[in-house]
């Protein structure tokens, strides 16, 4: 069906979602009371911020994983090549993990990948 | 007959009104959380996934039993206890019935003496399984739960034809205990001692040689032997730190004296080495009810008492080792037929106390890890 | 970390979880292992061991008679005030008798603590083997022990 | 040490305690004003050498009230009871938290129930009872609960 | 012999004889939308009761079995009764984010159907870049998870989406290299093309070593990507109550709910597709008998089994594993997962270059 069928799945998956939500906003009758809306945090009412800035040790894996997701894409259309390249797709990998392995190395070795 | 009493607790606390650094947050952990299996109220302060404070908040369970037994009988109070640490009923009404005899000054038959002990450590056993089955849930793990269950029940139906309930028995009174044993009793118990020899290995299978659980335990919520003793930590947690605080063998009672067992020390200190002393210890328990199970004299099972029981003036401590740790029945007597005072020096209440020590600097799963491995019984430590 | 302890560590990881697994596939394999009851499907065959404490009863045998003399002493045991016995005087044969009018129990306060039986000099209540208690109105747990119209057991004092 | 030796020791030690007679340990009597000093010998007197504070507690005896520390060692295994006399209208003692660590909960619980206020305690706030409960301790003799469930 | 194709044949025949070509097209974009949408509702419920099944039978337990025979009907009450609950936003919540969470969740699950060769010629769009497009697409789930956690204005949510933002950005990384072991062997990210290179054999057996630890890394890595234990941090029940969907109730959580199990089948379905050979039935060398026979089986039985047994693997880890901590789950991918891969991947390259496979 081709690329067409991306449309046809966003909107079956809209119209699955926003019809099941739809009915049990029809089925029932919301009730409100004054409890019913807080956050939940077992019982008790949250004390400070929620939304505040948090721990640098959660940013820094997204920031890692960038750098080696990057070096992941080039892997794609080598890899598709790899076979019929031969030896030369193999020396090339074996320099590109390298480097890649020195960089791993190298976070490692600053304590990047520890948790804080 | 009931009112509904209004209790706000938690609302406001003094020492949180003000937020610390950025990036810290204070987090509550029960009383409604899946963890505390209870109604235990933790306030975490946490700067991303790690530790600074724990703060435990208590009470909202407490029904001051200390207080309840001060109207009661000698005779009454012991049915009270069965609810303080539930999972260890029998040793509680245990301790109590042996500080009342202590105060009357009464040797119990020698058969009651035997089947108080094999009670005792059939509890201790199922306890053990309880625990065992709670804490790989509490880690996410929830097969080893229900495998659990299978052998707790087992001693739960022994304990029920016997004593006519499931968990709070009442069935050690002053004198002895309350009826004889069941004719079925000493087979039911052989079959179950088969069962858990059967099934024992899978406990190191499923969860004591997981190597996902290992790592979650292993170097968490280390506590020093000093700081064992310090803070009062008793039963498995004391001796997961390398403290000998066995009652049974310390102080014996009973015929604890006269039977083969080993005090189970464990030198690590850290949620393994807890982790492993109940598990040695479910072992040395079944140890104990052979020992007994084919040995239990013939004779009387209470001591005939006055039905009013009196205390002479004075004070009576006893102390016994529960499934938790060191459970001390202090009673004051003034010579009536009520207690003056009672104090229970729960074995939950101090190892609570010691969580704030040992979670700072650790992660948020850590802390469940800990908390598995104190063994908490909510009820104990509000009694 | 030498080459030799990664890949030792890996295995021994990877044996340890498949320990594990073989024990779940087992249990998911053998169905004759499961120890589910089948609630109040099994009802008929549900049996309790006699010693079980449901409730307080009192027995009554055919003629509608029952054992207790209200002495009071079920009362006095009960450590929450779950016993109440409410005596009136008969006249037999020209003498003042002691009998009981009603034993009013409160279910909703029974700790099942078997004191009161322990207490009865006369074997007049015992414990009965009923573990269904809910109801939706509170009031149905407050019971009255002896059946309507009976009386006392002859030789019982 | 047996009781005897016990008893020798203490009474060279702490010349103001009293022995009583009677329960299978030694009972001393301490002055609440000597508590700290006495306490602090105990736990580091290497002869005595009283590291663990099994139980806490405090007793109302309706005209005064009065803190029972039992205190165990357990490097010798001997152990102690002792007692402090307090006022029943200002109790005050001194907090012995530092000494053993146990003690802030047990005295935080003591705190509450008995509103025994004991000096330089580090946290001393309420454990058990819910937060704005002020002035009735539970736990004295003199309490009533207006919600009692059962009147015997 | 019966198939799927046939049947799509025939319809797209019967369609163009009747309509032209964009009523043709409308119309079989309405019945494919239709079918999508019932696959999703059937994959929910009957993911949903062989959970539960599974996790009861492993757990010495019956399991559901009173709405139905032998409690099939389940996870429709189930449904049922999520739908009469009243799916609420918090005071606080960032009410726009926290609607669209859900939805997103749902349109990247959906979204990924896409290139899965649910039987011979039948697939929805052959394109080819599949599995780069499915790696592509799936990492977009992390941003519903992270919306949801941050708009609930809740902490337990919070910490969870941080969680899981930290560790599915992680296992994508191994998920997607030994991925590529499998890539380097085939040549092509056609879904179709790498479903023809296992006619004579399953890379699984075709790859010796190197590919069943490709296969082992891919199916702990998917577990991880997935969210589901012992990687279910981002829920991890015992300390977060239930992580970022927390405030979520009713129907919107059903549809994180539903997002989650569609996304396990896909990734299922992408592992049967890469290492056991999708909808290709099992041969064995020139056993031309025992070949035909299993020719006879249609090919979406062989797909959904694969897919299923796979299933079935990720369900078991989950009832017979703890979960891990935060910490060693970002070790065991950064310290064991990614380098074993590295190697791994060169091992192959070796193999493919050298011939070594079959």
């Amino acid at each position: 069906m081709g690329a067409a069928s991306l449309i046809v799945l966003i909107i079956a998956a809209i119209a699955f979602s926003g019809i099941a939500i739809l009915i049990s906003k029809f089925v029932l009758k919301p009730t409100t009371n004054k409890q019913k809306g807080e956050p939940y945090e077992c019982g008790i009412p949250t004390q400070g911020k929620t939304w505040i800035q948090l721990n640098v040790g959660y940013y820094l894996f997204a920031l890692i994983f960038l750098i080696f997701d990057v070096e992941l894409v080039f892997l794609y259309p080598w890899a598709v090549v790899a076979k019929s390249a031969g030896w030369i797709a193999l020396i090339e990998i074996v320099i590109f993990f390298f480097i890649l392995f020195m960089g791993f190395l190298y976070a490692h070795k600053k304590g990047a990948l520890k948790w804080m | 007959m009931y009112r509904e009493t209004q209790i706000i607790a938690g609302s406001s606390h003094p020492s949180f009104a003000e937020v610390g650094q950025p990036g810290e947050f204070i987090i509550n952990v029960g009383p409604q959380h899946p963890a505390t299996h209870g109604v235990l109220h933790l306030v975490i302060t946490l700067s991303g996934e790690t530790i600074k404070k724990v703060e435990p908040h208590l009470g909202y369970i407490h029904r001051s039993i200390e207080k309840m037994c001060e109207s009661l009988s000698y005779r009454q109070f012991i049915y009270v206890t069965s609810r303080m640490d539930y999972l260890s009923a029998h040793i509680n009404n245990h301790a109590c019935a042996m500080c009342v005899e202590k105060g009357l000054q009464v040797e119990i038959p020698p058969r009651a003496q035997v089947i108080r002990v094999l009670m005792d450590e059939l509890t201790r056993i199922a306890s053990h399984e309880l625990w065992w089955g709670a804490m790989a849930m509490d880690l996410g793990a929830f097969t080893p739960f229900f495998h659990a269950f299978r052998e707790r029940e087992t001693i739960n139906d022994i304990m029920e034809e016997t004593c006519g309930a499931r968990l709070t028995m009442n069935y050690m009174v002053p004198g002895g205990v309350m009826q004889d044993i069941h004719p079925d009793f000493q087979k039911r118990v052989k079959e179950f001692i088969q069962l858990y020899k059967r099934k024992v290995h899978e406990y190191d299978e499923m969860v004591t040689g997981n190597i996902i659980f290992q790592n979650r335990m292993k170097n968490v919520g280390v506590l020093s032997a000093e700081d064992a003793i310090s803070y009062g930590c008793t039963g498995p947690t004391g001796r997961g730190s390398g403290v000998s605080c066995d009652i049974r063998k310390l102080y014996p009672y009973e015929i604890y004296s006269t039977l083969e067992f080993d005090e189970v020390l464990e030198t690590g200190g850290d949620s393994f080495a807890r982790y492993m002393v109940r598990i040695r210890e479910m072992n040395q328990s079944i140890r104990i009810i052979e020992q007994l199970i084919d040995n239990i004299p013939e004779g009387e099972v209470l001591t005939k008492t006055k039905a009013v029981l009196k205390l002479p003036k004075g004070e009576f401590y006893t102390r016994v080792e529960t499934a938790r740790g060191e459970l001390g029945v202090y009673i004051v007597s003034e010579g009536g037929t009520n207690p003056f005072r009672i104090k229970f020096r729960s074995p939950g209440f101090s190892n609570l106390s010691v969580l704030d020590h040992i979670a700072r600097g650790s992660k948020i799963g850590d802390l469940v890890a800990m908390m598995g491995t104190l063994d908490l019984v909510i009820p104990d430590i509000d009694r | 970390m030498s080459v030799g302890k990664y890949i030792k560590d890996v295995w021994g990881a990877v044996r340890s979880l498949g320990r594990g697994m073989k024990r779940t596939l087992y249990y998911f394999t053998h169905h004759k292992e499961i120890i589910t009851q089948q609630y109040p499907d099994n009802r008929e065959t549900l049996n309790l061991p006699e010693r079980f404490k449901g409730e307080v009863v009192m027995p009554h045998d055919e003629k509608n008679e029952h054992r207790c003399t209200g002495c009071q002493a079920c009362e006095l045991a009960c450590p929450n005030g779950t016993i109440k016995v409410v005596t009136r005087f008969d006249m037999i044969d020209g003498k003042k008798k002691k009998a009981i009018d009603k034993l009013v129990y409160h279910l909703e306060l029974c700790t099942m603590c078997n004191l009161c039986i322990e207490a009865c000099p006369s074997d007049a209540i015992k414990m009965a083997q009923t573990f269904e208690h809910s109801v939706f109105d509170r009031n149905k747990l407050t019971k009255i022990l002896n059946n309507p119209g009976s009386k006392i057991m002859d030789g019982v004092e | 040490m047996t009781n005897e030796e016990l008893k020798a020791k203490i009474t060279e030690l702490l010349p103001a305690a009293t022995f009583e007679e009677g329960g299978e340990w030694i009972n001393i009597n301490i002055e609440s004003k000597d508590w700290l000093s006495a306490a602090e010998l105990l736990r580091h007197e290497s002869s005595l050498f009283f590291n663990y504070l099994f139980c806490l507690t405090c007793i109302d005896w309706k005209t005064h009230l009065t803190m029972v520390y039992h205190l165990s060692s357990t490097q010798y295994r001997h152990n102690l009871v002792v007692r402090c006399k307090l006022d029943r209208n200002k109790p005050e003692i001194e907090s012995v938290s530092h000494i053993w660590r146990t003690a802030e909960f047990h005295e935080r619980e003591v705190y509450e129930l008995f509103g025994v206020n004991f000096l330089n305690h580090p946290d001393l706030r309420l454990l058990i009872l819910p937060d704005g409960w002020e002035g009735k301790n539970p736990l004295r003799k003199d309490f009533e609960d207006p919600v009692n469930m059962i009147k015997l | 012999m019966w198939s799927f194709s046939n049947i799509s044949d025939n319809i797209h025949d019967w369609l163009s004889a009747n309509f032209n070509a964009t009523w043709t097209l409308i119309i079989e974009m309405v019945i494919a939308g239709t079918l999508v949408i019932g696959l999703f509702a059937m994959l929910g419920l009957i993911l949903v009761i062989m959970e539960r099944k599974v996790s009861a039978w492993m757990q010495i337990r019956l399991g559901p079995n009173r709405v139905g025979p032998k409690g099939m009907l389940q996870s429709m009450a189930d449904t049922i009764k999520l739908m009469v609950k009243e799916g609420m936003t918090p005071n606080g919540a960032d009410k726009i984010m926290f609607n669209l969470a859900p939805f997103v969740a749902m349109i990247v699950a959906m979204l990924l159907l896409a290139p899965i060769a649910f039987a011979e010629n039948f697939q929805l769009w052959d394109l080819n870049i599949g599995v780069l497009y499915i790696t592509a697409v799936s990492s977009i789930m992390v941003i519903s998870i992270l919306m949801a956690g941050w708009a609930s204005n809740n902490k337990y949510s919070l910490l969870g989406a941080m969680r899981s933002g930290a560790q599915i950005v992680s296992y994508e990384l191994s998920a997607g290299l030994s991925i590529l072991a499998i890539i380097v062997l085939t040549g092509s990210l056609q879904v179709s093309e790498i479903i023809e290179s296992q006619r004579n054999g399953w890379w699984l057996f075709k790859g010796h070593i190197p590919a069943i630890i490709a296969f082992v890394i891919f199916i702990i890595a998917v577990t991880a990507e997935t969210n589901r234990a012992p990687f279910d941090l981002a829920e991890a029940e015992s300390e977060l109550t239930a992580g970022f969907h927390t405030e979520y109730s009713g129907m919107k959580f059903a549809l994180f709910f539903l997002a989650e199990y569609v996304n396990v089948f896909i990734v299922c379905g992408l592992g049967a597709t890469i290492f056991l050979g999708g909808w290709m039935p099992l041969h064995i060398g020139n056993w031309t008998g025992f070949n035909n026979a299993m020719d006879y089986i249609p090919s979406s039985l062989w797909f959904f089994g694969k897919t299923f047994f796979l299933i079935f693997v990720i369900m078991w880890f989950r009832w017979s594993f703890p979960r891990l901590r935060i910490d060693q789950l970002l070790n065991l991918e950064w310290k064991y997962l990614l380098p074993i891969s590295m190697v791994n991947l060169l091992l192959v390259t070796l193999m493919a270059i050298m011939g070594w496979h079959f």
